[in-house]
């Protein structure tokens, strides 16, 4: 039968003041499958281990029970020790007699006692361990970056610098993100583009970048270093290799009424279109669903007509492309909260009430108004501005409670914009609080407050209405014991709050990650996780997971991004063999067990015979993405999955020794 | 066995375990007490009921030659409770034995005859207790020849006593492998065992057949050993089927009115045509 | 009746059918279970009120899976059954028929799994008024004498396992109480591990039991074993809101959860 | 005489009651002695059967806990635990078990001095109740045996 | 063959004087369940007295449902085995029907013939059966197809037949003398009488030697699958059944201390004869239905000489099916 090998510790006083330790050796001597027993001061200690290691030759040990302290504290010290001996490290397991006996009772017959209990527990579950092997799972050495704003850009070049393939698909025609619509960064003031087109030109040069605009993530299957993604190609009706980007088509275009979203609705694009001029890739998509040839049908054709290089064709069609990736970052963005929920400011009611983003195009070079700040509904440059911080954010009666946190800075930034450009001009900010907490940030703010004189009022607005060409903007200040005030403002900016990305619930689901309940994806662990998701190999970049300013996105891009280069490192990773097998002989395919599976590890078999007609199925389980929780095992009627390291028949040999009833 | 309690089992000491090939084992046992050693005698072919206290019993066949005294080795592949536990045993372990039981090839009825023997796997242990008794009487009978075969060549069982049979020089011995199943260094045949047998069509006349191994392996060999003349009641086999009690009560081996256990194991292939598809 | 007879032979000319699995007039008039292959033995089957087999733990047998075409007459139970074993992923291998007969006696034969769950929705058998009142007969009793009948009862079972063979939601190739590695549940019949067996029984059929009844119906030694499997769907129907066989896709109430699933009774 | 103690099996899963009952351990909580811990991953891995056997070789409490719902390790695995307990429990109570003699709970990694008291209580309680002999009681008088010869136990 | 008269009036007293005599008494006794089950009773106002048959046969009480075969304990030069036959009682059997008590007949033949069974021999040599022939009886009763009936002595120790307010008394064997001899003053001596019109008469199902003959022929009937589709193969039938020997030897304990039990099986449970490669010589219940009646009517005629059906309907009754062996046996000995 077994020859186990019993090691009791003394952990200096701290077993052996309470529990008789000689007693309990001698004990375990007599059990059932003992040949060796015996007790030491400090069995973690190397001559402790070594003791093990000497022992297993010796005796000819084929499994191991130390009774010392948790297993959570050193489970994988004597394990090490089992292997270096010579025999398979999951033979080995601990009687914890330290944190579950010794130091929770006084030293009595009883402590003894159940110092003793314990290891004849284990010395039973012992006796029905098998030997056991890491799980091999092989790693493809490609990431998918889903996002191609600022985040996947970062995390994608610094995965491909360090020599993997990665695939960015990005939903819109161009990468660029959000970045690319900014007119300056607080809090250096330096410009967005000149920062970001660079690094854009640099994605689409990279030799282990591909890129797939215009194109979404359709499902997600397999698990880490092996998933397997169909990404859905959205057909750009322009067929980028013959393309030049030489602009003919969308200067001929006739339907020019189309709102532009890079220009946040202040400016109109044509049908076929490249959302901005450095965009990249710098070709042109149609879309179609304003453009008249397919609202039509078939009339116009104007932009084929024109093409020299033919590179328009109409026919082509949504295509599906199947990839294996190994890692996936998530660095899907964000949205801003349009505001027309806010019917008290008149958002959408009245032109000359903006959002933030719209003022970031108002102040930007490249953008409507070459970077003169023109109010939108005359074009007139306004003299004053009112600035309303925190437009919906920390609002629990609007449904969002959280800070978006980059608002402070931007309408600082903002306000301190318009007077660099007016001198004359007047801006008033209404705020809660000033959260500048970020390198060189409150000194930001205050150069506005101080240099720039903005007008910083702490106070709600309460109510914005327009009175003969004035936007009048009712609110109090509360630092002047909350009396009323009101300002004729020319134009209103509200910094609306920071919301998930409309489709990031459904990508979530794609992606089996967890999301919070305003959308964002949700972090494995708050402090010691914050990049990874709970499912392994996935990992966030950027606001998906909630509002940030550029520098945390880049730094946490780079964060995930060095996550998966180790992950990269290896051919395969091994883990940990405690997984749940099935027995498909006696499996009956009711596949009930599917459903309780957290990993969807649980797949259909077909039992074949020998000429391949089905003969019944059963279940399957993939070891790649079984974490070994047992539940299935718990809920399989005939037994027909088993868990190791936790098998069934160990569990019951370790009730029935508790018990001391022979099994 | 007379009033004696046929459930009462003899004690065994393994006094020698050799790993045969995967899963398979041959255990050497002596009787713990020696009076039992004395008294205890079987026939080639019998079988015995091999107990772990605590687990259950299993069937299989005696595997040493009678002639060979005082002990008794037993062949077995761990598969189901019984076994796996009886391969957990190590030397000196005690075990629990019952037997001999059921009927044994009529080997005086054989002298001066050929013998052929044809099996697979791990049906060769039953056999190789006939095949040493033979042997250890070989001038009684006319030429033995043996066809061995196992899936690949580490399923061969008894692998030093094959090389022992090969140097005797005084059978001829065809050791197969299955297609696939080889390693370079094999020198054996390889193909299926019918296959060999086929090939070398043993001559049927004054020779005796003796078949066992898996059912596959019986049903492709019987029509070659027809073809080459042999009469069904020329033709032995054993068979094998699930047992408890070993004395024709439990009622588990019964094949029609046949209890296995004590009717058989061992059958003219006449005598199994007549019998109803049920083993 | 001879509307059935017509019907079932018409299934067997066409070939709809190659085998019916339907009732016939047995001991002391008892229907029993019938299975007609061929048109010369259409005048066995019969149906009345008496006709209380659950058939459909015969889908399950070699034999009536050699013959592929199915036509079953099937009770509410029966239909029932079908759904949860369809919801089970069990009978892929079958081309089945079912046929009933409905309170006002029309013969209903289905022409989709999705009609067979229109019916059972307006037709939700709940359990006998028997029942009924035996459950509450042993609810009412106390904690010892519940026990008390129970252990006279349980000591009686000789683990035939009846219970089980009738039972249309025991497939398992191999029973728990087989599996010797561990052997989990003695193979003599001793009390205690006959309590173990009809404890292990009913939880394996809390909330998949569709309240036939048979088991209790069959034993040899009268144990009304139907009552716990009857009584867990009770509490589950009670707890979580699910039923059943009454669906063929999502038919399990222990395979799923509600993270506000009540839990007063933990610490 | 002395008192009577009872044996009490508890069932755990590894990632919070028994991380809550070494908590205890490290901040030498106090409490009684007559607790065995059998360690699981989840308690989704803890099979009713094994509550049974324990039952039916003597135990004369069980205690079964686990993380917290929502903080299971695997995310749902209490929750099934969850819906399987509640069925066990009330078809035991059916058949005349003492629920009382098993206590179900919930005690988190954080819990260390939840643990102590748990223990503490359920050792209380069950003392109380006294031994559970109803299992040991029903075998070899039975029906089964016709009373005429089994091995006397 | 010694016949007697014993008052009804007198019977509470015999049935005391056994139970003062120290046996087991062993006798029909009704449940809750309302089936009536052989149970060990300790006064005569336990018994059932109005009952068709018992819902299992007596056998257990030679052949229990579960046996020890010995108890073994580890020792430290080997293990020490200790059997079970010393603990077996002297047991009486009070009203075993006429058919039951004929079966003993029948397992004595297969235990003790070849091979004798110690355990069964020694519970048989202790065992007193004292029937009671049948005054009623239903449409599953056949012992007249099998050639005996409500009256026949065979394998009983004494039968006790119901004539008004007294007991005709057959007293067969010596141990059933002894039984009479020990409680003498309760028996008046009676001329032979005929007990005829105080027995229930069971409708003839068939003539045994015709079923006997057409039977050697019948295993490749094709009416066999029909027959057992609707078995579910449960072994209810088999354990009701007086003549059913299978059986399974089971250990419970560990390497150190144990049992080692026999206890009853079933030919027609799917696994009984599955081999621990897979293989099963008798797949379907069709085989394992054939295998079983097949043994009833002619594998044991051909072995011991006696059929081993003795008519007493109870496998008709439990079966979940309502399966009707004697439909069966007719059916598939039809010509094909």
């Amino acid at each position: 039968m077994a020859r186990i090998g019993v090691f009791i510790c003394h952990c200096g006083e701290n077993i052996s003041a309470t529990v008789d330790v000689e007693k309990v050796a001698e004990v375990a001597s007599k059990l059932q499958g003992v040949a060796f027993s015996t007790h030491y001061k400090y069995m973690c200690s190397s001559p402790g281990q070594d003791k093990i290691i000497q022992a297993i030759k010796e005796y000819k040990l084929t499994g191991i029970v130390v009774a010392a302290c948790s297993p959570r504290m050193h489970e994988t010290t004597f394990r090490k020790a089992t292997a270096e001996g010579g025999i398979n490290p999951y033979l080995c397991e601990m009687a914890n007699i330290r944190e579950h006996c010794s130091w929770v009772h006084e030293k009595s017959e009883e402590t003894t006692q159940k110092a003793i209990d314990i290891v004849r527990t284990l010395v039973a579950k012992v006796r029905r361990n098998a030997p056991l092997f890491p799980i091999k799972v092989p790693v493809t050495k490609t990431a998918l970056v889903i996002g191609g704003g600022i985040a996947g850009i970062q995390a994608a070049l610094d995965i491909a610098n360090a020599g993997h393939k990665v695939i960015i698909v990005e939903k819109q025609p161009s990468i660029g993100g959000h970045m690319s619509q900014l007119s300056e960064t607080f809090p250096t003031l330096d410009c967005s583009q000149c920062i970001l087109t660079p690094r854009m030109v640099e994605v689409s040069q990279h030799p282990n970048i591909t890129l797939h605009t215009y194109a979404e993530v359709e499902s997600v299957s397999g698990f880490i270093g092996n998933f397997d993604v169909k990404i859905k190609m959205k057909a750009k009706s322009v067929d980028h290799s013959k393309c030049t980007g030489c602009g003919e088509c969308w200067q001929k275009c006739p339907n020019k009424k189309i709102p532009d979203e890079f220009n946040a609705g202040l400016s109109n694009r044509t049908a076929i279109y490249t959302p901005f001029p450095q965009a990249v890739p710098n070709k042109p998509v149609i879309d179609r669903a304003n453009c008249t040839w397919f609202t039509k049908g078939g009339k116009c054709g104007l932009c084929k007509k024109t093409c020299k290089a033919e590179a328009i064709d109409y026919e082509t069609t949504d295509e599906y492309l199947d990839i294996k990736v190994g890692a996936i970052v998530t660095a899907t963005g964000f949205d801003l909260k349009h505001s027309d929920f806010f019917p008290e400011y008149g958002y959408g009611e009245y032109k000359d009430v903006i959002d933030g983003m719209q003022f970031e195009r108002l102040a930007s070079a490249s953008g409507p108004t070459a970077g003169v700040i023109r109010r939108p509904s005359d074009g007139k440059i306004p003299e004053k501005i009112v600035f309303v911080a925190c437009a919906g954010s920390r609002d629990k009666a609007k449904g969002i409670e959280y800070c978006s946190k980059i608002c402070c800075m931007y309408t600082a930034k903002h306000a301190m914009l318009y007077k660099h450009k007016n001198h004359e001009g007047k801006a008033y900010v209404f705020y809660m609080d000033i959260r500048a907490a970020g390198k060189g940030y409150d000194e930001f703010v205050r150069r506005a407050i101080e240099e720039d004189d903005v007008q910083y009022i702490r106070g709600r607005v309460s109510k914005i209405y327009e009175k003969d060409g004035k936007l009048i903007v009712k609110g109090v200040d509360t630092l002047l014991n909350a009396q009323p005030v009101d300002i004729e403002a020319d134009m209103v900016v509200l910094a609306t709050a920071v919301i998930a990305n409309k489709e990031s619930e459904s990508l979530a689901q794609k992606l089996h990650i967890s999301y919070d309940k305003h959308h964002f994806f949700a972090e494995a662990h708050p402090k010691l996780k914050p990049v990874e998701t709970n499912t392994a190999g996935i990992m966030l970049a950027g606001a998906c997971q909630s509002a940030r300013d550029i520098p945390e996105t880049v730094a946490q891009a780079s964060a995930s991004a060095s996550k998966t280069i180790a992950l990269f490192s290896n051919n395969e990773m091994s883990r940990e063999p405690a997984v749940a097998l099935v027995n498909n002989v006696n499996c009956t395919g009711c596949l009930l067990c599917q459903e309780v599976c957290p990993y969807l590890a649980i797949e259909k078999e077909e039992i074949k015979d020998r000429n391949g007609n089905i003969l019944r199925y059963a279940a399957k389980i993939n070891s790649g993405l079984c974490q070994g929780c047992g539940t299935c095992v718990a809920m399989c009627r005939n037994k027909s999955i088993d868990l190791q390291g936790f098998s069934n028949e160990q569990m019951l040999g370790e009730v029935m020794s508790l018990l001391n009833k022979p099994f | 066995m007379g009033n004696k309690n046929t459930y009462i089992p003899y004690q065994m000491r393994i006094a020698k375990i050799t790993e045969e090939a995967p899963q398979v084992r041959t255990y050497r046992l002596e009787f713990v007490n020696p009076d039992e050693a004395a008294q205890f005698s079987f026939k080639a072919g019998q079988f015995a009921e091999y107990g772990v206290f605590g687990e259950g019993e299993s069937t299989f066949c005696l595997a040493s030659s009678p002639t060979r005294k005082g002990y008794v080795e037993c062949t077995f592949r761990s598969a189901g409770r019984v076994t796996k536990a009886l391969a957990s045993c190590e030397q000196n372990d005690i075990i629990s034995l019952r037997g001999p039981y059921g009927n044994h090839f009529p080997i005086e009825e054989w002298y001066g005859k050929n013998i052929i023997f044809i099996t697979g796997g791990i049906g060769l242990p039953p056999l190789r207790c006939v095949i040493w008794n033979l042997l250890d009487q070989h001038d009684k009978f006319g030429e033995i020849s043996i066809y061995y075969g196992a899936k690949t060549t580490k399923d061969l069982v008894y692998k030093n006593e094959l090389e022992e049979w090969q140097d005797r020089g005084d059978i001829k011995l065809f050791v197969t492998v299955d297609p696939g199943g080889e390693i370079p260094e094999w020198k054996g045949y390889v193909g299926f065992v019918p296959t060999i047998l086929e090939q070398n069509a043993p001559k049927s006349d004054n020779a005796i057949a003796i078949v066992a191994g898996p059912p596959i392996l019986i049903k492709m060999s019987m029509p070659i050993l027809a073809k080459n003349g042999f009469e069904n009641d020329k033709i032995y086999t054993s068979l094998e089927n699930r047992m408890k009690c070993g004395v024709g009560k439990c009622g588990h081996c019964t094949v029609g009115k046949t209890y296995v256990c004590k009717d058989g194991p061992v059958f003219t292939y006449e005598e199994v045509l007549k019998m109803p598809l049920e083993y | 009746m001879e509307q059935l007879q017509n019907k079932v032979a018409e299934l067997l000319e066409k070939g709809t059918i190659s085998l019916m699995i339907g009732f016939q007039t047995g001991l002391c008039n008892d229907p029993v279970p019938c299975f007609i292959e061929s048109a010369s033995q259409i005048s066995q089957l019969i149906y009345n009120s008496h006709c209380k087999h659950n058939l459909a733990v015969y889908l399950h047998k070699p034999e009536v899976k050699q013959a592929k075409k199915v036509g079953i007459f099937g009770n509410i139970a029966t239909l029932r059954s079908i759904l949860q074993l369809l919801s089970e992923n069990q009978l892929w291998d079958l081309e089945l028929t079912i046929i009933t007969i409905n309170a006002s006696q029309e013969l209903i034969v289905f022409d989709s799994i999705a009609s067979v769950e229109q019916y059972i929705q307006t037709n939700f058998p709940e359990l006998t008024d028997e029942e009924k009142e035996l459950i509450e007969k042993i609810n009412a009793m106390s904690r010892q004498e519940r026990w008390t009948y129970w252990k006279d009862l349980f000591s009686t079972c000789i683990k035939c396992y009846a219970c089980r063979a009738v039972c249309p939601m025991c497939y398992c190739t191999q029973c728990t109480v087989e599996c010797n590695q561990p052997q989990w549940i003695k193979v003599s019949s001793e009390t205690s591990g006959n309590f173990e067996w009809h404890t292990m029984r009913a939880m394996h059929l809390a909330g998949r039991c569709i309240n036939c009844g048979e088991c209790g119906r069959i034993c040899p030694v009268g144990i009304p074993v139907h009552l716990l499997t009857a009584k867990m769907n009770l509490d589950i129907k009670k707890e979580f809101g699910a039923r059943s066989g009454i669906s063929s896709s999502n038919g399990y109430a222990l395979n799923t959860f509600n993270p506000n699933d009540k839990d007063g009774f933990i610490k | 005489m002395s008192q009577f103690e009872p044996k009490i099996v508890a069932f755990v899963c590894n990632w919070c009651t028994y991380a809550g009952a070494d908590l205890a351990g490290t901040s030498r909580a106090k409490y009684a002695s007559n607790v065995r811990i059998i360690r699981f991953p989840c308690t989704g891995r803890i099979d009713f059967m094994l509550l049974m056997k324990a039952f039916q070789n003597g135990t004369d409490g069980i205690i079964v806990s686990g993380c917290h719902p929502n903080d299971c390790h695997y995310t749902s695995g209490n929750f099934h635990a969850r819906r399987r307990w509640m069925v066990f429990r009330s078809l035991i109570d059916f058949m005349g078990f003492d629920t009382e003699r098993i206590t179900f709970s919930w005690v988190s990694a954080a819990e260390g001095a939840k643990w102590a008291d748990l223990v503490n209580e359920v050792t209380e309680k069950v003392r109380a109740l006294g031994p559970f002999t109803e299992f040991k009681n029903i075998d070899y008088n039975s029906f089964n045996q016709l009373d005429n010869g089994a091995i006397a136990k | 063959m010694e016949t007697k008269l014993l008052k009804s009036s007198d019977v509470p007293t015999l049935f005391d004087n056994l139970i003062k005599s120290g046996k087991v008494i062993i006798a029909p006794v009704t449940r809750q369940s309302g089936k009536v089950f052989f149970e060990r009773v300790y006064s005569y106002d336990q018994v059932e007295k109005d009952y068709i048959q018992t819902q299992f046969s007596a056998k257990s009480v030679v052949f229990p449902k579960v046996e020890e075969l010995f108890a073994f304990r580890k020792t430290d030069d080997g293990v020490d085995i200790k059997d079970t036959l010393s603990s077996i009682p002297e047991t009486v059997v009070w009203g075993i029907r006429p058919c039951d008590s004929s079966a003993f007949n029948y397992i004595s033949e297969f235990f003790l013939r070849e091979n004798p069974d110690a355990y069964f021999a020694k519970r048989k040599e202790l065992t007193t059966l004292i029937a009671i022939g049948c005054a009623k009886s239903d449409d599953a009763c056949f012992c007249t197809s099998v050639d005996l009936n409500p009256g026949s002595t065979a394998g009983s120790d004494i039968l006790l037949t119901q004539m008004g307010d007294s007991f005709y008394v057959e007293v067969v064997t010596e141990k059933g003398n002894s039984i009479v001899s020990e409680s003498a003053s309760l028996f008046t001596a009676t001329p032979e009488k005929s007990k005829d019109n105080y027995l229930a008469k069971p409708t003839t199902k068939f003539s045994v030697d015709e079923i006997a003959k057409k039977i050697k022929t019948a295993y490749n009937n094709t009416q066999w699958k029909h027959e057992s589709m609707g078995c579910y193969s449960c072994g209810a039938c088999a354990f009701a059944c007086p003549t059913c020997t299978c059986f399974d030897i089971q250990d419970e304990g560990n390497s150190e201390e144990g049992v080692r039990k026999r206890c009853w099986d079933a030919c027609g449970l799917s696994l009984f004869t599955k081999h621990n490669s897979g293989h099963n010589p008798r797949k379907n219940q069709t085989e394992r239905r054939r295998q079983r009646l097949m043994h009833k009517f002619k594998y044991s005629v051909e072995n011991l000489g006696i059929i081993s059906c003795v008519g007493c309907g109870r496998c008709i009754r439990v079966c979940p099916a309502h399966l009707n062996i004697f439909e069966n046996i007719l059916n598939v000995t039809k010509e094909d």
